[in-house]
């Protein structure tokens, strides 16, 4: 394994103390792993926070500021942070018009935010709404299993709906806003290759120069099957075509294209897969109404990538093209 | 069974976990994202390091304040589920300064409830409710069979064992593996594994 | 060789396709392989042109648009680009205030743009003026040799000299904004892995898992010297070090402080290193005026990093801190 | 020499450099960017088309376009150095339909001289220059004793193929290669084995 890093065990606190350095906009709690706002809680205004395991830099930390999230939880590598900084993160953007938890849909996600909704409502009453995002295709969506993964559509929503907060609108308009978008999210991921886990040290699986792993999610677990590597055309039909077979984007206002690169991914490569999938989408007649190319939600050092479709409609376009100033996303301001 | 014998089953838990931390690692690479081992050693080492400096003095506050560790200290899937089957055990195991079979039986069993509650997964979905489960109804069994506690508990980390061993043909349903489907199949649940470790300490230390 | 594309001999046409359909913003020359900012020329302003291999992305066609670039010219991969593009880019940003070109010191950059100031100016009388980056530390600063290369410098100098253009100073004061931001600023690189020449088919050199190399550029061309693999901090002094004996850093503005990623280093291990080298800069007395971490001067699937200072005043703050709206920087507007 | 055999020779350069395309990025992997092979190659199919589609009918004309089109299609270091050479060579060859021997020696001695204005190496700086400096003088000098052509020629290829082996200890200080400074030494420098191919090229098609 060869990383640049002080000491696994330190990775993720290293890592915050960078961000601080960094970003002398953003406060980060250190103690209780939580980047947020400077200006945090902004008063008026749904607090937005989000948080999951690291190694999937920009998400979330990366996303904190004016027209997105008021705080981002940072767990372990991978790991789901826990309750008490979720607590800690509700109270702390809560501005007097709520708290919207964003929570990917993973067993440990989804009971960690549960937790932490019990204690922060029990402890200081505020009012907390949740969406959980689940848009990745390449698992089956049934009630009897843990269900889809939140991938790549949780960029999207925490762009849309920290816009929508931003115009001050209430607790439940927001969290409305941000289901519609995962309800109208689709995502699928492919890998080249395994990423490392730093306190595992070595490659989560072995894949052979031949083949790819098709359906992959964020955290480095194997995907839905293996198949021989091929071109770029190719790959991107194996991503595409299951997202416009699961759910129809024809008809509204066209869609947001994400083309989101792992890790270790070259932005030239996943420009050449843009490429491809806008050749798809010209095919299918959907109409491209924005579009993000680059690694926003990403698997350490994976290399791979996903493509996010997400119909928008009037409003999802204009709180989309809306001012946002985070580290990794900005425009407007 | 005092305090001071609880204290002794979550320091062996703590020791059989690190000591196969890149077994429980390797298992979860497999299936998983590669961090059971590295979440419940954490956890644990959190936990110990809380039993040094607190001390707490009855079973049910040795237990809450282990739950509320791992909760605090694990994240993951793991950390909500450990965490709320020691605080479920707490609250099961009320005010007494020392506990007999029956109520530790008791005992396990409100901590598989809440697993269950936590996680709702069933049987056989390729989980630790799949070393659990069996482990508690054969402690409950042997038990009432008035076998007497030690062999029980051989009995019931037994039956977590097989439970264990039964999780490799399993078509993970939940957590994790679940997004593997078909592929899930043929290795073994590492949480499962890292029940089995608790079962083993409890059968080497409150025997005594 | 496992990568996101067609053919390696279509990467970078491929890639050009994705660009233009990502930014409907920029428009692209595909016959000539130029990005163009929409709406060049721009009458009365300065034109930016750069160019270089390609492999590097986003520099420099991520660096077109209002603020930064009017044009870039992408070569083969890592193969500087032909006289025959640098003079059609020329032209076609000419405003009437003269053309800037950006050099980035290799010898084929060199000498291709030369060509092409001899062809533009021959052919169109279009004022050129031409500046070139050398910031790199690794190699000896020498008249009998090539010299230094040009490499993260010229991401900041392309920001800097842009907003100088922008403001509608005339070329030679652009040209001197950037030529003080190329004496300002040094870099040093690192990598762990090395990169893969599509069209070569297999890494560039082979390097062990217990082993990095150090005063690498963006090429991947072998380092100065292989060392054992180090912690984080260790690696911070190896690269902050030897720019620190360069140059004199104290005094002035502070520093802009750039953390680059060479393309498969994730962003949590760019936040890492960052953390240390600001410690450093902190012990040595150098305070951080801006900074800017990750991938945006690459070396294709290379892992790695460099580190870049430039040495700031009023001047250069304001200019970096004026908006610029390119798909790889933007902000303020 | 007339057109025709200049048109062989530059085929023949191009069926050589296409045959060690893998070989010269080889070359440049080691010591440069690992592009020299795919490079040349580019820039050769193209001159080979342009020639196929063009016909120029002087050598001059020949050589011009082929300097032209190398300047246009390969980039880097090489397509200016190559391209000014052949541009150099076609102004020596003048409005001649047919070239004799000491106009060839003097016409490759002009292309030196361009790759020497364009790119400021020194012989010794492990450039094409060391191939091509100590072939050219060779051919003056065994011209001069009166040498005949085709011998003459492989005399030039010899002495080209000496200073591109001499290249292997040398320190770069031209081109990419000095950037690893005294690790450059060990390795041959790709574009004087590029020259060779030129020298070779020549050596069997001009001697006819
Ligand atoms: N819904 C659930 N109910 C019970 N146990 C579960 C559930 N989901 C996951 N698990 C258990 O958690 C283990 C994984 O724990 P861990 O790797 O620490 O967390 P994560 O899956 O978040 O990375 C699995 O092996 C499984 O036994
Ligand atoms: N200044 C120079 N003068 C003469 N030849 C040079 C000079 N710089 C580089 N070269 C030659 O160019 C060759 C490399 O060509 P190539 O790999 O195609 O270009 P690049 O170095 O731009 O990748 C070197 O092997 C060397 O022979
Ligand atoms: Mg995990
Ligand atoms: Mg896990
Ligand atoms: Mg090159
Ligand atoms: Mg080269």
């Amino acid at each position: 394994m060869k990383k640049l890093i002080n000491d696994p065990a330190n990775v993720v606190s290293d890592a915050l103390r960078g961000i601080a350095a960094a970003h002398p906009e953003l406060r980060v709690d250190h103690e209780n792993r939580i980047i947020f706002r400077g200006d945090a809680p902004v008063q008026g205004k749904v607090g937005l926070i989000s948080g999951g395991g690291s190694g999937h830099e920009p998400l979330h930390g990366g996303f904190v500021g004016l027209g997105m999230l008021d705080a981002a939880c940072a767990g372990e590598i991978f790991t789901s942070p826990v309750p008490d900084q979720m607590a800690a993160a509700t109270k702390g953007v809560d501005g007097g018009a709520g708290v919207l938890h964003i929570v990917k849909n993973y067993t440990g996600d989804v009971m960690n935010f549960e937790m932490a909704g019990e204690l922060a409502e029990a402890e200081t009453g505020v009012q907390v709404a949740t969406v959980v995002t689940n848009d990745d295709v390449a698992v089956e969506d049934s009630l009897y299993t843990a269900g889809r993964r939140g991938v790549g559509i949780t960029v999207l929503l925490e762009k849309i709906a920290g816009a929508a907060a931003e115009e001050r609108r209430p607790l439940a308009e927001v969290a409305e806003v941000a289901r519609k978008v995962n309800a109208n999210g689709r995502s699928m991921g492919l890998a080249l290759t395994s990423c490392t886990v730093p306190a595992a040290g070595k490659p989560t699986f072995e894949l052979s120069e031949a083949e790819m792993e098709v359906g992959i999610g964020i955290h480095g677990e194997p995907g839905r099957r293996r198949v021989p590597m091929a071109p770029a055309n190719e790959i991107a039909e194996m991503l595409v075509s299951p997202i416009l077979s699961d759910y129809d984007f024809t008809g509204g206002g066209g869609v947001i294209v994400f083309m989101n690169g792992m890790g270790a991914t070259p932005l030239i490569e996943l420009y050449v897969m843009y490429n491809e999938v806008a050749n798809i989408l010209g095919k299918a007649g959907i109409p491209i109404a924005r579009s993000l190319v680059g690694p926003y939600i990403t698997s350490l050092d994976m290399a791979g990538c996903s493509v996010t479709l997400l119909k928008a409609d009037d409003e999802i376009l204009r709180l989309w093209d809306a001012p946002v100033r985070t580290p990794g996303l900005r425009w407007g301001i | 069974m005092d305090t001071a014998a609880f204290s002794a089953w979550i320091r062996e838990f703590a020791r059989l976990v690190g000591q196969n931390k890149d077994y429980l690692t390797e298992l979860d690479s497999a299936i998983g994202d590669a961090d059971h081992g590295a979440n419940m050693t954490r956890g644990l080492n959190a936990v110990v390091k809380m039993l040094d400096e607190e001390k707490p003095d009855t079973p049910s506050a040795l237990l809450k304040r282990t739950g509320m560790t791992l909760v605090s200290t694990v994240g993951g899937a793991s950390g909500p589920l450990y965490g709320t089957a020691f605080l479920r055990m707490a609250a099961a195991a009320g005010d007494a300064e020392t506990l007999d079979d029956g109520t530790f039986a008791k005992m396990l069993r409100a901590g598989l409830d809440g697993v269950l509650a936590r996680g709702k997964a069933q049987l056989g979905d390729k989980t630790m409710v799949d070393a659990l489960t069996p482990a508690v109804d054969a402690l409950d069994a042997t038990l009432a069979a008035g076998m007497p506690f030690p062999d029980a508990m051989q009995a019931a980390l037994r039956a977590g064992e097989e439970g264990r061993d039964a999780t490799v043909p399993l078509v993970a349903r939940k957590g994790r593996a679940s997004y593997l489907g078909e592929r899930s199949a043929g290795h073994q649940d590492p949480g499962a594994t890292s029940v089995t470790m608790l079962l083993a300490a409890a059968a080497t230390t409150l025997t005594a």
